[in-house]
């Protein structure tokens, strides 16, 4: 291949000697998504600990060992990590980056560019969020802990009221929010422009369709609550009026705006998880995937009507009767889609023959536990349900279910999967697997017993609780230390599986997608020697074997 | 278990209830309608047990497609009616004429009560609801403007609503069961909002009327015997911010022995402006003004200063 | 984008008959450019359109108010504004047209010409500003307080809290559009963006049209609904 | 539509002028419409006015004129915008308690 820019410095500009700076100043997506793992995963840390926190004062009534404000500002800054600098770019950081642009045969995304710019926006907002934590008193000298106590909605008046540092919160998420809006945007183009000739739209492997709907709520949903926080600012310091009841501001306006987006949200974390789901069933049952385009058009749809369902969260807001009826009727439109995605799975599997490796088995638990979670939203979804459910621990558990029953667990599949592809080695897979049993065990004893104190009226965000909700938030702390202590395990397993893993080729489950296509493991800097032609579908096999196969110039040799 | 949750006290929680059984029995439907087959395909088709050459690459089946959504939909729609049929019920309100109409105000952090005047014209205002026994109650709900939401939830009779400053909203109930039931407030609001709490005390007809139309401060058998000071106190909502009795700092400062610490004239400075003098380690604008009767405030200071 | 020095060869993918399929690349691609740029104005009509429905929100409850708070805004600046803009944009398509015929230097006339108007557009705009001021209308003062003497009607109070918000973020982005176009120059001077490699201008074009499209709505909603009260 | 192609600037600048010329005249429009006509329906007729200055401005200056793909984005989002506003004017349309609401009747 001739000589290009690429080859002579990848990194955003200049051509820096050192390996430190050349990963800092890098523009190759793969380097970018493993950054973003890097410091997600820190952060998520921090969260756990805060959620850890939380369920240790939980574990009886009455106080602990935090006082109720410092609970109040724990599960904010629980909400807040988990949601804006972990799960919303999340898999899209993540394996958007590394596996996208591989799956549909590119040398790299549309704007590499911008693709660093936005790395570091995203450490920027980090940073901007992790000063929100702290006050510097500089009379005493002293770090004062003063990180917003909002909780994740950031509902005006309250987060207008309340002295701690809610603004510095408000412009983090900004941030965020922008650097989310440039993925999306990036990954569009990408998959719009970039795709190997021949590749249409439905012979895109179902990752890139997850990616693609996502991208597309990243774009339009991001900028309503950027604006939204923009206006709260504004009122804050200038006082607009428009969320001011003194002034006729109605603070229900600011929930319908903060819900435009972050239902559309909690989609645009699931999507690309249940793009993995598409790639792990398949490669794991050797066999073709049942009704490709209804999997494809389903995640379309999912991110269409998401759109327009907003308001069950606002169902005893004060908010309409009319309006609840609209919404609420609308938001089963968006379980049809998902239960068609869950039927053409488990279709796959039948006559298939099924290899329960890792990656399988974290998606074969997380059908399970978002199963639940998916059904639990729809009994939320009912208006005269949620009126006595809204804002208990039913709603806490829904969420958890899917969002680390769904989402979290498929990230894990994600990444046991594409560990290899990476890496070039293999974890313990004994090992994995026994994480696997401790963290579902532990998750279902975590977060089931909250949907019965959910239904039995505990609400949340509660620091403290009467005597009747005791035995709920016991069984819960035990499975959160079994969660924690299967999360750890994991998380070894995988670091020595980077440390000492054996080398493993480069397509050890046997799966067609062209990620698994590539010359050596981990991929080279330009991907693909070559980029393939592509007339074929994604998911071909036969007699259990990939179809599609590659000589060393991407030439079809089958 | 709640007091009274599951005596089914108000007319319609049995009607939710029911929703929430058959919402249940057929989600369980749909679970298993996945799962089922996952686990038995992963068990049939196990590696060990399958041959290559026996594997079916079948995608496409249109009978079973349309099943599979068709039948989810159908269950949907009952889904929505049975939630949108409780909504109507929950939020239809019964002719006031024949109902108790009473002001709710929700604040940081407490909850009051304010009835219509009786024959005497006497406005009874409490912290706890009394209501009688198969009557239709009207709650009217307001919050100070310069207050935050919060959300009036009563597990027993499956009722909920915001409570909305600068809105007025309303709930209503009527419940068939005497009893006591737990009100708790359920949109967060703040440091204490897991204190937020009040009953409703469900009473014989005759109970309630005896009180109602007296001006008694708690019907017969609910008397607590009080100071006018701490009745003060209490029915502002101090307590909510204040201990007297113990050294917690709740939000504002323990206000246990202020008497010796501090004189009448600033007590009442602190009440009527509080943001003039700023408590050592407190921020202005946490505790709102309040304007109280000079009668009110001066059992309210002897209340403070010595404990009557 | 790539470094024009290191011009990007296309490849070519050959599939099984042998027939060759040019590849498209992320170097050099215009298209990809162009469609990119719309996608990030899309992120602002969701952004005005957001804070238009807030708007509409209170329009629909407080309806006369907002006529009436409407009909004090001085119509023939505002109307000034909407002229200039008119042509600004006039002069942005007419400067991207001779720079894609090839004449840059007068491509960049039509830079600084259009500069000139945003720049006319921002004063005419301070000094509205400046009498909304006088005349005790401006976010802070009392009349936009809530219980004082002077506190307008809550329709008034909120109409305006918008008017200077939407106005403000508008005039926002025309200043960011002059230093777009400050920094076109300086690719342009510095030869980065010719009549052949103009995608950068294309773009910035396609803002600043954007910009104007956002004041065709923002001035009529503001400035004419309540044009007819004083007609009757 | 290729943008590196050369172009003949007499004859596109015509065009340009020519839609300069219709969008004056909608501005003007817009000036005298609240006293000529419809004056019952000032707002929608604002509106509109502005929507057909909008529709030219894009098609013509913003050269979507012939742009598919570029178009459909730009349709759906003005489609989800105007959903948007359809459902929360529903809501706000049924405003509950208004009448005794102090934010709708502050005399309240
Ligand atoms: C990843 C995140 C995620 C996902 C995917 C979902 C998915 C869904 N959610 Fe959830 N939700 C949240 C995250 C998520 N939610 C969060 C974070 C909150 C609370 C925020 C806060 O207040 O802090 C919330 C709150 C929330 C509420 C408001 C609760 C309240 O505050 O009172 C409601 C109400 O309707 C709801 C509904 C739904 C529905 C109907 C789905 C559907 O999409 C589910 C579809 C899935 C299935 C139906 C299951 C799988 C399908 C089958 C097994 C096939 C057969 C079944 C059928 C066809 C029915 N969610
Ligand atoms: C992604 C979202 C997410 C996740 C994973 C979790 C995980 C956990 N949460 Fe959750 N939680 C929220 C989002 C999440 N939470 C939100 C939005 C709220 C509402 C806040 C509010 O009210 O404002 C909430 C509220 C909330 C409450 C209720 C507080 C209250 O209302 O009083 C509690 C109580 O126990 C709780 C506990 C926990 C626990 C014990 C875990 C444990 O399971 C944690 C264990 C951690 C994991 C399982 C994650 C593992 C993932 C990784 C290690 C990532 C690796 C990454 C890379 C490799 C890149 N959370
Ligand atoms: C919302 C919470 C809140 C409520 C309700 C509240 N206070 Fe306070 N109060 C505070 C805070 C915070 C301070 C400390 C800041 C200050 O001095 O203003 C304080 C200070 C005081 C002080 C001064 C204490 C000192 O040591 O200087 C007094 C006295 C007092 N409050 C009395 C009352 C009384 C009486 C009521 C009820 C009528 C009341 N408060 C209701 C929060 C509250
Ligand atoms: Cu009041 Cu929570
Ligand atoms: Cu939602």
């Amino acid at each position: 291949m001739s000589k290009s820019y690429f080859d002579e410095t990848h990194c955003a500009f200049g051509h820096p000697k050192s390996t430190f700076m050349q990963w800092m100043l890098t523009v190759d997506h793969k380097r970018i998504g493993i950054m973003y793992a890097v410091v997600m995963f820190t952060f998520f840390f921090v969260a756990v600990a805060a959620a850890l926190t939380m369920r240790f004062e939980l574990f009886a009534p009455g106080q602990q060992f935090i006082d109720a404000h410092t609970f109040n500002q724990a599960f904010t800054l629980h909400g807040v990590i988990m949601v804006f600098l972990f799960i919303i770019p999340g898999i899209p950081a993540v394996f958007g980056n590394i596996v996208m642009p591989l799956m549909i045969g590119a040398k790299d995304v549309s704007f590499p560019r911008l693709n660093w710019f936005t790395f570091w926006l995203y450490i920027i907002g980090c940073i901007v969020a992790l000063s929100s934590l702290f006050n510097f008193n500089i009379a005493d000298g002293k770090l004062v802990f003063n990180f917003a106590d909002t909780g994740w909605t950031f509902y005006a008046p309250y987060s207008l009221n309340t002295d701690t540092n809610v603004v510095t919160a408000l412009v983090a998420a900004f941030i965020l929010g922008m650097a989310s809006i440039l993925t999306g945007l990036n990954f569009l183009v990408t998959i719009h422009r970039l795709r190997a000739p021949g590749m249409d739209f439905f012979k895109m492997p179902l990752f890139v369709w997850g990616i693609y709907a996502t991208a597309w709520i990243q774009l339009l949903a991001t900028p309503v609550v950027g604006i939204t926080l923009i206006l709260a600012l504004l009122e804050k310091y200038f006082g607009i009026g428009i969320f001011d009841p003194s002034k006729g501001g109605d603070p229900v306006l600011f929930q319908h705006l903060f819900w435009i987006y972050s239902h559309p949200a909690v989609y645009l974390m699931i999507l690309p998880a249940f793009g993995i789901m598409s790639e792990i069933i398949p490669a794991f049952s050797r066999r073709e995937i049942f009704g490709y385009h209804t999997i494809a058009l389903s995640s379309a749809s999912i991110a269409g009507v998401g759109y327009l369902v907003w308001g069950h969260h606002l169902f005893t807001s004060g908010m309409s009767d009319t309006a609840k009826t609209i919404f609420s009727f609308l938001t089963f439109f968006v379980a049809i889609p998902t239960g068609v995605k869950f039927y053409d799975w488990v279709a796959t599997m039948y006559k298939g023959k099924i290899v329960l490796a890792t990656p399988m088995l974290w998606a074969l638990g997380t059908m399970i536990t978002f199963a639940i979670g998916g059904l639990s939203g729809v009994t939320i979804a009912m208006i005269g349900a949620d009126i006595h459910l809204q804002d208990t621990y039913y709603t806490i558990a829904h969420f958890h279910y899917a969002m680390l029953g769904g989402v979290v667990f498929l990230f894990f599949a994600g990444i046991h999967y594409w560990f290899p592809l990476v890496f070039g080695k293999m974890y313990n897979e004994t090992r994995a697997k026994l994480a696997f049993y401790i963290l579902f065990i532990g998750f279902n004893l975590l977060w089931f017993p909250m949907f019965i104190a959910g239904y039995y009226g505990m609400p949340r965000r509660y620091f403290d609780y009467l005597p009747e909700f005791q035995i709920y938030h016991q069984i819960s702390f035990w499975g959160a230390i079994i969660f924690v202590s299967g999360l750890i395990f994991m998380f070894y397993t995988l670091i020595q599986g980077i440390r000492k893993g054996k080398p493993c080729g480069v397509n050890p489950w046997n799966a067609t997608t062209l990620e698994w296509h590539l010359p050596s493991s981990p991929p080279p800097l330009e991907n693909h020697t070559k980029v393939p032609y592509v007339d074929f579908r994604p998911y071909e096999y036969y007699h259990g074997q990939p179809v599609v196969k590659f000589d060393e110039n991407m030439k079809r040799i089958d | 278990m709640l007091e009274g949750f599951g005596s089914r006290a108000a007319t319609f929680t049995a009607d939710i209830d029911h929703a929430l059984w058959i919402n249940l029995v057929l989600s369980v439907v749909l679970f298993l309608s996945v799962i089922a087959p996952m686990l038995y395909f992963a068990w049939k088709y196990r590696e060990s047990n399958v041959k290559d050459e026996n594997i079916e690459n079948i995608i496409h089946h249109t009978g079973l497609e349309i099943t599979w959504t068709l039948i989810p939909t159908l269950m949907l729609a009952v889904f929505f009616w049975y939630g949108y049929t409780t909504m109507r019920t929950l939020r239809t309100m019964p002719d006031a004429a024949s109902s108790i109409t009473v002001a709710v105000q929700g604040k940081k952090w407490s909850w009051d009560y304010t009835y219509a005047a009786n024959a005497n014209g006497f406005v009874h205002k409490t912290n706890d609801l009394f209501v009688p026994v198969d009557q239709n109650v009207i709650l009217e709900m307001r919050a100070p403007l310069n207050d935050v939401i919060h959300s009036f939830f009563v597990p027993a009779f499956r009722m909920k609503e915001d409570v909305v400053p600068g809105r007025l909203t309303k709930q209503w109930f009527n419940s068939t069961v005497i009893g006591n039931y737990d009100v708790e407030c359920a949109e967060y609001c703040g440091t204490r909002h897991s204190y937020m709490l009040s009953k409703i005390h469900v009473i014989d007809r005759a109970t309630y009327d005896a009180w109602f139309n007296s001006d008694a401060k708690a019907p017969a058998g609910f008397e607590v015997k009080m100071s006018k000071g701490q009745e003060v106190f209490e029915g502002n909502g101090c307590n909510g911010c204040h201990s007297v009795t113990t050294d917690a700092i709740l939000v504002g400062p323990s206000l246990m022995g202020i008497g010796e610490k501090k004189d009448a004239q600033y007590i009442k400075d602190s009440i009527v402006t509080p943001d003039k003098v700023i408590a050592p380690g407190f921020s202005a604008g946490v505790m709102a003004p309040f304007t109280l009767s000079d009668e009110d405030m001066k059992a309210l200071i002897g209340y403070l200063k010595d404990g009557k | 984008m790539a470094h024009d020095s290191h011009e990007y060869i296309p490849e070519i993918a050959v599939d099984r008959n042998g027939n060759e399929h040019v590849v498209q690349g992320w170097q050099g691609d215009n298209y990809g450019g162009k469609l990119g740029f719309w996608l990030f104005m899309l992120t602002e009509v969701m952004m005005f359109g957001a804070m238009f429905m807030v708007l509409t929100y209170y329009f629909t409850l407080h309806h006369a108010d907002f006529i009436k708070a409407s009909s004090e805004l001085d119509r023939t600046l505002g109307g000034i504004n909407t002229v200039v803009l008119l042509i600004s944009a006039l002069t942005m398509g007419l400067g991207l047209l001779k720079m894609r015929s090839g004449d840059v230097k007068g491509a960049k006339l039509m830079i600084w010409a259009t500069m000139l108007l945003a720049v006319i557009f921002l004063g005419v705009k301070a000094l509205e500003w400046t009498n909304d001021y006088k005349e005790g209308i401006f976010l802070g003062l009392q009349g936009l307080q809530s219980g004082n003497e002077f506190s307008k009607p809550f329709g008034e109070i909120l109409f305006f809290g918008m008017y200077f918000t939407m106005t403000g973020l508008h005039g926002f982005h025309i200043i960011i559009g002059i230093g777009l176009m400050l920094w076109l120059l300086k690719r342009i001077n510095s030869g980065k963006v010719t009549p052949e490699h103009n995608i950068l201008h294309f773009n910035i074009a396609l803002y600043w049209d954007l910009v104007h499209l956002i004041w065709v709505f923002v001035f009529p909603y503001f400035y004419m609904t309540g044009a007819g009260a004083i007609h009757g | 539509m290729a943008n590196h192609t050369t172009v003949d600037y007499k004859k596109e600048r015509g065009n340009y002028y020519k839609v300069l010329f219709g969008l004056l005249a909608l501005t003007a429009l817009t000036f005298i419409q609240p006293s000529m006509f419809l004056t019952h329906y000032t707002f929608g007729m604002q509106m509109l006015i502005g929507t057909l200055k909008a529709w030219i401005i894009l098609m013509y200056y913003m050269h979507l004129k012939g742009e598919v793909l570029i178009g459909w984005t730009v349709v759906f989002a003005v489609f989800l915008v105007l959903f948007f506003f359809v459902i929360v004017m529903i809501d706000v349309n049924n405003f509950q308690f208004a009448d005794v609401s102090h934010i709708t009747s502050p005399a309240q």
